[in-house]
């Protein structure tokens, strides 16, 4: 491999005259001549790939960053396209975006919405990064799109299911295809009550943050609506790893459903946890006591080995699924890495080719026509079917998945089994829903 | 009246009487000696003195002022100066300096917020503590790492730290403990030096009977935590009782 | 009532591994008077030497099934591990099985040899270094510990089960005259309670009865002194070291089947050991054993649903709360001598 | 004059010339090149580097001068932070307000937390301010969420209720933070050839408090009360029966320490209005800490260049992937150049961790003062070479390094 990195900075640099040129005060770092930040003038143009590189989702962040590769590579024509072979646009040429090839810088978030804003601010100041993307926890997300916000570039989240991030922080330089808490619960209810009734009592341990609320207060609310009674639902501190502490208080209620709203080691903990006290050996009420995963992480859950069997949850893509994108997706990412993609890696994909679509769409990089253009956008052959990028809220709406544990995996990467695709009517919600309720997008900031 | 007056005090540790109805006079401008073997409750009564134990009974006057209750630095800023066993000063610090932060808590008292002067400006202070240090003949050695100098030179520190607070009373803790004879020869000639050039009020602790001989003016003599004799040099040499409880046959 | 016993259980187990890291931590600050934050990174080392075992014993070749596909829609590559070839899938199958508890005799050596060489190629440097520049020193030989580790084995969280026989849970409750499955604890938790029960006691007795721990213990109180009198402290300082290592290490890999191991679970025990260390006494052996218990247990109280309601957020702070609680009334922890690490 | 002496008006004046040409200084590559990469002349860099600059001074005052070890000042610097940024969500944008009172809560909160735990000393006191913080901090993240905003961390919003100041600016953006006008975040750019440099208002606000903060330092190493503070670290004992308080004097420092930290805080957020709960993280403290001893407790520089040097790792080696190695080493031949990327591969980008530890080890083992240590060892080197067999420093009887160097 032998490309030389030419920042858009240094390719106008380089070529600049000698001499010194005082530019007026600006927003950040655009030139006088731009109208909106970081504009690139030079024969390339700049993503910032913003994902966890150290902490506990540093596993992740790796995967999400191949995916990130990997769309580069497609956009600049090269691999076997990928998905931009499925997607229903076809306004990617595989010659760049609006014909700069594309180049990336990378940071480090930590998962800490601090050293993520700093990173993000490291690649717009110096490395004139035009798009920040990425990242793993809904605190980041939400903390780099207020940056991104203010900072006039747009901002592609990664991974994060908190409602906040579309919902009361949302922002206008900022869009999610992930899916959400909300939709978790919309799709997960009826396929429990279909499996384990209406008559359920719920026991829900809570990862104590904005996060585990959000899911909390959603699942509950879908849970509930079909006739689940809440026993009750206990918070547990982030930087708990043992929680037998929480399990046990268990063993004395009439509880006979267990919820983990935890992601990540919480999740692995937590559920290993559970199944060590026997909980799903446990008849109660004459029912066979049962747990419950709302948002699976197929890498993380490698981590709870068996214990996964059989333990329902939702996703939002998984490999197997066999339309012609997924398939496309996990061939070119197959093929190069030698494992299928997570489904962190296909949302930060989708999401780099919906903004470099968005560009060409829109003939120009400037946050503000992108954002137009990605506004109530309709595509397909993405991997989730149809979807849409809804203009009130910059939420992506497709179909759900909700998996179970695999009884029998072929391979150590055979751990889900798609029970049933959520139709996307299913988990649509208005806008102004009151999970949603409290913020608003404001107006798009170019920078300049 | 002396200018410490300690009246009828007693210190109980558990079972064991360490001081018991203790009375000490300690007369302005004398030395003041008081001797007693290993476990007579010199350090006891020492330490009753400078605020670390309150006794059980009785009272410490000082200066006409009760010390009990007061906590160390309190007392020292009464004007009692204390000097170790081994010399504690300031290690880290130069040898001026170390002299400067006495001279400052005369000044400041127990504390004083002084942030934004400079000590580099505090000419009268640093005068102070120069003369100090020449009168110990340590001027030479203002900048040096105090904790890199002999003991014998630390020992000279801590007494030019103690006397530039011009204390009214000294209190010496074994000031010779340890020591060869030929250092305490030089600590027994500094102290004879120090006597010679002020007028002080001076009470050692001391075990060594041939230091206690050469300054004191007056000897207290302690046995199991109780006086047993009070009186000049010349005569507690003679004292039947202290040659049987103190000096036993080897005097 | 069954809820507090429950908890009590709860309580002592994660004890176990506070004070057996703790204990660790206490015998390398008493007798080489080194602060060693390293010492959680050492009980990750552990951790992984049971994970390197499994990952050992599965060792595997791959046959071509092709009656299935993999993700890419091939043929599916299916790996069969050695030993199962070898000793066929029942012996076999059962090594694998009793891979953690076999890591044992793996770590063992592993983790004295890690003591070994930590403590003779950097420690013993540091020996007569201030404690600030010791804290600084293991601090960043715990995070390089952890990184190669990270690089080896991924940021992840890796499954290590504990063997078939001890996956269910014991039915403490019927023994009492409860309910059957109202008190019911896993056996592996038990195991590990047990476990640590077995070394501490070891380390005690070998501290009591023997010569050598004497004599360690004499270095501990007056290192000088036992110097002086002729005998090789370092050696057995050395020697202690290893065993400081080797008790993190099991410590390691014994938890291993609770909770699945990642790299940085050594911070995560490493502040808590400290303040557990601190709230037992600085340089106490007992102090440490015993507060690794006594937090275990509050800990356990304070995640209690009628606690918490009481007092929100409680269960995130109360280690600390109790910690300062302590040191605000008793100077030197619960068995903290005087004049240690004051100054 | 101002009370420094001529070396301490040496050591200042080095200081703010570096400080006020950092953009030039920091930027010694050409952008677009390839060592480009290497570059730290961005505004947001170059403020974190004064920031921590003066958390670690701040530090330094307190663990350099009395020997207390403090593993829990990330609190003060997390609640720094939180007041200010409520104030920018009530009272105004001015970062003027914001950063006084993010002193002043500071300096409270540290008042409290500091009379409790300087009743003990040594490593007592250290884990008695390392549970303070983790409380606050857990609680921060968790049950305080109405006042911290938890995980996201506490932002301004479209209808903060600002009392001097609109909720939203006429474009419905959330208005920025200001020093009486003049934005933080604007930026003259200077092109000079094929450089670039980037003069950030914010940046030169930084600087200057932080030479601010410098001075005072410098001050109280220099006062009366500074012997005092290094008084308390020699020799408690001593300093009681010469008739001083030890613990008023370590409390003062506490404070003093608190109140740097919280400025640093204040000024986080006037950078960039977020205030995040990691902050307060002991891993936070023990930043400050690594930093202070890195570059050379008890010195006066050593904590900025500590401070330095960890924010440049973290920023800097944390960026370089592996597309970034294969430029710098596609001159060589393929293979060559994949051998080479695979050896630097595991010390950069997710792997800048493992090249920290590794310094940390290498600075301590061989330089135990610190980088100031570093420096001195050349300066001496330098010295020797030019005045061979000349009257030394070393014949002399040993004096103490004077505390500036």
């Amino acid at each position: 491999m032998s490309n030389s990195k030419f920042t858009r900075r240094g390719v106008l640099k380089t070529g600049a005259v000698t001499g010194a040129g005082l530019a007026l005060p600006t927003i950040f770092t655009a030139s006088s001549a731009s109208a909106f930040t970081n504009e690139p003038t030079g024969a390339s143009v700049t993503l910032g790939f913003n994902v966890p590189q150290t902490g506990p989702y540093a596993d992740e962040g790796a995967d999400e960053l191949r995916a990130y590769e990997l769309a580069v590579e497609h956009l600049n024509g090269g691999g076997d396209g990928g998905m931009m072979n499925t997607f229903s646009s076809k306004a990617l040429q595989g010659n760049g975006i609006l014909g700069k090839k594309v180049e990336y810088v990378t940071g480090d978030t930590q998962t800490k919405s601090d050293a993520a804003r700093a990173s993000a601010k490291s690649m717009i100041e110096k490395d004139g990064a035009i798009m920040i993307t990425g990242g793993s926890s809904s605190g980041v997300a939400v903390a780099v799109q207020g940056l991104c916000q203010e900072a006039g570039v747009i901002f592609m989240a990664g991974l994060t299911h908190s409602n906040d991030t579309t919902g009361k922080d949302k922002k206008a330089n900022g869009f999610r295809h992930f899916f959400n808490a909300y939709m978790s619960g919309a799709a997960l209810a009826p396929v429990l009550a279909k499996m384990y009734g209406n008559d359920r009592k719920a026991y829900h341990l809570t990862a104590d943050y904005t996060w585990g609320w959000t899911q909390e207060e959603s699942i509950v609310a879908a849970t509930e609506a079909l006739g689940w009674t809440t026993v009750n639902t206990v918070k547990t501190p982030l930087a708990q790893t043992d929680f037998s502490a929480y399990i046990t208080p268990i063993l004395q209620t009439d509880a006979d459903v267990l919820v983990l709203n935890h992601y990540g080691g919480n999740m692995v903990n937590s559920l290993t946890n559970a199944v060590q006290f026997g909980l799903r050996d446990r008849i109660v009420n004459g029912k066979q006591f049962e747990i419950v995963v709302p948002l699976y992480s197929r890498l993380m859950a490698r981590g709870a080995g068996e214990n996964v069997k059989g333990i329902f949850g939702s996703t939002n893509w998984h490999w197997s699924l066999q339309d012609a994108g997924s398939q496309a997706f996990v061939k070119s990412f197959g093929t190069k890495y030698g494992f299928p993609p997570s489904q962190a890696a296909h949302t930060c994909y989708v999401q780099t080719l919906l903004y470099a679509d968005a560009v060409e769409r829109a003939g120009s990089f400037n946050p503000c026509a992108v954002a137009e253009a990605l506004e109530g956008y309709d595509f397909d052959g993405l991997g989730n079917g149809p979807t849409h990028y809804r203009a009130a809220d910059h939420q992506c709406f497709k179909d759900v998945l909700v998996v179970r544990g695999k009884e029998n995996p072929t391979s150590e990467f055979d751990l889900l089994e798609v029970v049933e695709v959520t139709p996307r009517a299913q988990v649509e919600y208005a806008p102004d829903h009151p999970m949603f309720a409290g913020g608003s997008l404001g107006t798009c900031n170019p920078g300049a | 009246m002396g200018i410490l007056e300690v009246k009828g005090v007693n210190k109980r540790f558990g079972g064991l009487q360490a001081l018991g109805d203790v009375n000490l006079s300690v007369q302005e401008n004398t030395v003041h000696a008081i001797i007693g073997p290993n476990g007579a409750g010199k350090s006891t009564l020492l330490n009753c003195l400078v605020g670390k134990l309150i006794p059980d009974t009785g009272s410490v006057m000082f200066d006409g002022q009760s010390v009990l209750g007061r906590k160390p630095h309190e007392i020292n800023q009464m004007g009692i100066s204390r000097v170790f066993q081994t010399p504690e000063i300031f290690g880290d610090l130069t040898v001026l300096e170390n002299v400067l932060i006495p001279c400052f808590a005369r000044r400041d008292g127990a504390f004083r917020m002084h942030a934004f002067e400079t000590v580099a400006n505090e000419a009268e202070m640093i005068e102070k503590a120069m003369t100090m240090l020449e009168d110990v003949n340590m001027a030479d050695k203002r900048h040096m790492h105090s904790a890199s100098m002999s003991r014998g030179d630390k020992r000279r520190l801590e007494m030019a730290m103690c006397l530039v607070q011009e204390p009214k009373l000294l209190l010496l803790d074994e000031p010779t403990a340890g020591m060869a004879r030929a250092d305490t020869n030089n600590t027994i000639d500094l102290l004879k030096e120090i006597k010679a050039k002020r007028d002080i009020t001076m009470a050692i602790i001391e075990h060594d009977m041939h230091v206690v001989f050469s300054l004191a003016d007056r000897i207290t003599v302690l046995a199991q935590g109780t006086p047993l004799v009070e009186d000049t040099p010349e005569n507690i040499k003679g004292h039947p009782k202290v040659r049987e409880a103190y000096l036993g046959e080897s005097a | 009532m069954d809820a507090i016993l429950l908890q009590i259980l709860n309580g002592l187990d994660k004890g176990s591994a506070y004070a057996l890291i703790a204990l660790g931590l206490t015998l390398i600050f008493g007798t080489l008077g080194v602060v060693n934050f390293a010492h959680g990174a050492l009980f990750m080392i552990g951790a992984f030497c049971a994970v390197t075992l499994s990952k050992f014993l599965t060792l595997s070749f791959e046959t071509v099934d092709p009656t299935k596909t993999d993700f890419l829609g091939q043929p599916l590559k299916v790996k069969t591990p050695y030993v199962e070839a070898w000793f066929g899938p029942d012996f076999g199958g059962a090594l694998i099985d009793w891979a953690v508890p076999l890591s044992i005799l793996f770590a063992i050596p592993v983790m004295i040899t890690v003591g070994f060489v930590m403590e003779r190629g950097l420690i013993k440097h540091f020996y007569k270094r201030p404690h600030a520049d010791q804290i600084l020193v293991t601090f960043g030989l715990a995070i390089v510990l952890q990184e190669i580790i990270k690089q080896v084995y991924g940021a992840n969280p890796i499954p290590t089960p504990a063997p078939d026989a001890f996956r269910g849970s014991f039915d403490f409750g019927v023994l009492l005259g409860f309910d059957p499955s109202v008190i019911i604890y896993p056996y592996w938790r038990l195991v590990y309670f047990l476990f640590a029960a077995v070394i501490i006691g070891a380390v005690f007795a070998f501290l009591q009865f023997t010569t050598f721990g004497m004599v360690v213990r004499a270095g501990m109180a007056d290192r000088e002194t036992v110097g002086l009198l002729g005998i090789n402290i370092d050696r057995r300082f050395t020697i202690m070291f290893g065993i400081a290592a080797a008790v993190a290490g099991l410590a390691g890999v014994m938890y291993t089947p609770i909770n699945s191991p990642n790299y940085h679970m050594g911070m995560d025990f490493l502040v808590l050991s400290f303040v557990v260390v601190v709230v037992g006494g600085m340089g106490s052996l007992p102090g440490a054993v015993a507060a690794g218990f006594l937090l275990g247990i509050l800990e356990s109280f304070a995640s209690m649903n009628e606690i918490k309601s009481l007092i929100p957020g409680i269960d995130q702070i109360i280690i600390y709360l109790v910690a300062i609680v302590i040191l605000l009334t008793r100077p030197r922890g619960l068995m903290g001598r005087k004049g240690v690490m004051e100054d | 004059m101002l009370g420094l002496d001529k070396k301490d008006w040496t050591l200042l004046l080095i200081v703010a010339v570096l400080a006020l040409a950092a953009p030039f200084i920091l930027n010694p590559f050409p952008a677009g090149s390839e060592l480009a990469q290497f570059n730290a002349g961005y505004p947001d860099l170059m403020q974190r580097f004064a920031i921590f600059g003066i958390f670690a001074i701040g530090f330094n005052i307190l663990f350099g001068l009395t020997g207390y070890l403090s593993f829990g000042h990330a609190a003060f610097l997390g609640v720094g932070s939180y007041s200010a940024v409520w104030m920018f969500k009530l009272l105004s944008m001015n970062v003027v307000p914001a950063i006084l009172l993010s002193m002043v809560v500071a300096a409270l909160f540290s008042l409290l937390i500091g009379f409790v735990s300087l009743r003990r000393s040594g490593i007592y006191f250290s884990i008695l301010t390392l549970a303070f913080a983790q409380m606050s901090f857990n609680l921060a993240y968790s049950v305080l969420t109405p006042i911290t905003n938890g995980e996201t961390g506490l932002q301004l919003t479209l209808d903060d209720p600002r009392i001097l100041g609109a909720s939203a600016t006429a474009d419905g953006s959330i208005p920025v933070t200001n020093l009486f006008g003049l934005e933080m975040r604007s930026t003259f750019e200077l092109e000079i050839g094929a450089w670039l440099f980037q003069f950030n208002a914010g940046y030169y606000l930084c600087a200057v408090i932080m030479l601010l903060a410098f001075y005072a330092a410098m001050r109280i190493f220099r006062s009366p009360f500074g012997i005092m503070l290094r008084a308390v670290k020699s020799n408690q004992q001593r300093m009681t029966y010469t008739g001083l308080n030890p613990r008023p004097y370590t409390l003062a420092a506490f404070v003093i320490s608190g109140m740097y930290a919280g400025l640093a805080g204040g000024l986080m957020a006037s950078m960039d209005p977020l205030a995040g709960a990691e902050r307060m993280q002991w891993t936070a403290s023990g930043e400050v800490v690594l930093m202070t001893i890195l570059g050379g407790a008890g010195t006066l520089l050593g904590p900025v260049l500590g401070a330095g040097f960890i924010k440049y790792f973290e920023n800097i080696f944390s960026k370089i992937n592996d597309n970034v190695l294969h430029g710098w080493f596609s001159f060589l031949p393929d293979g060559l150049e994949d051998l080479l990327v695979s050896i630097v591969h595991p010390f950069v980008g997710k792997g800048w961790h493992l090249t920290l530890g590794i310094l940390f080890m290498l600075v301590v083992i061989f330089l135990p003062g610190g980088l100031i240590e570093g420096g001195q060892r050349i300066v001496r080197l330098f010295r020797k070479k030019k005045a061979p067999r000349g009257e030394d420093a070393d014949h002399h009887p040993k004096e103490t390094p004077h505390v500036a160097e």
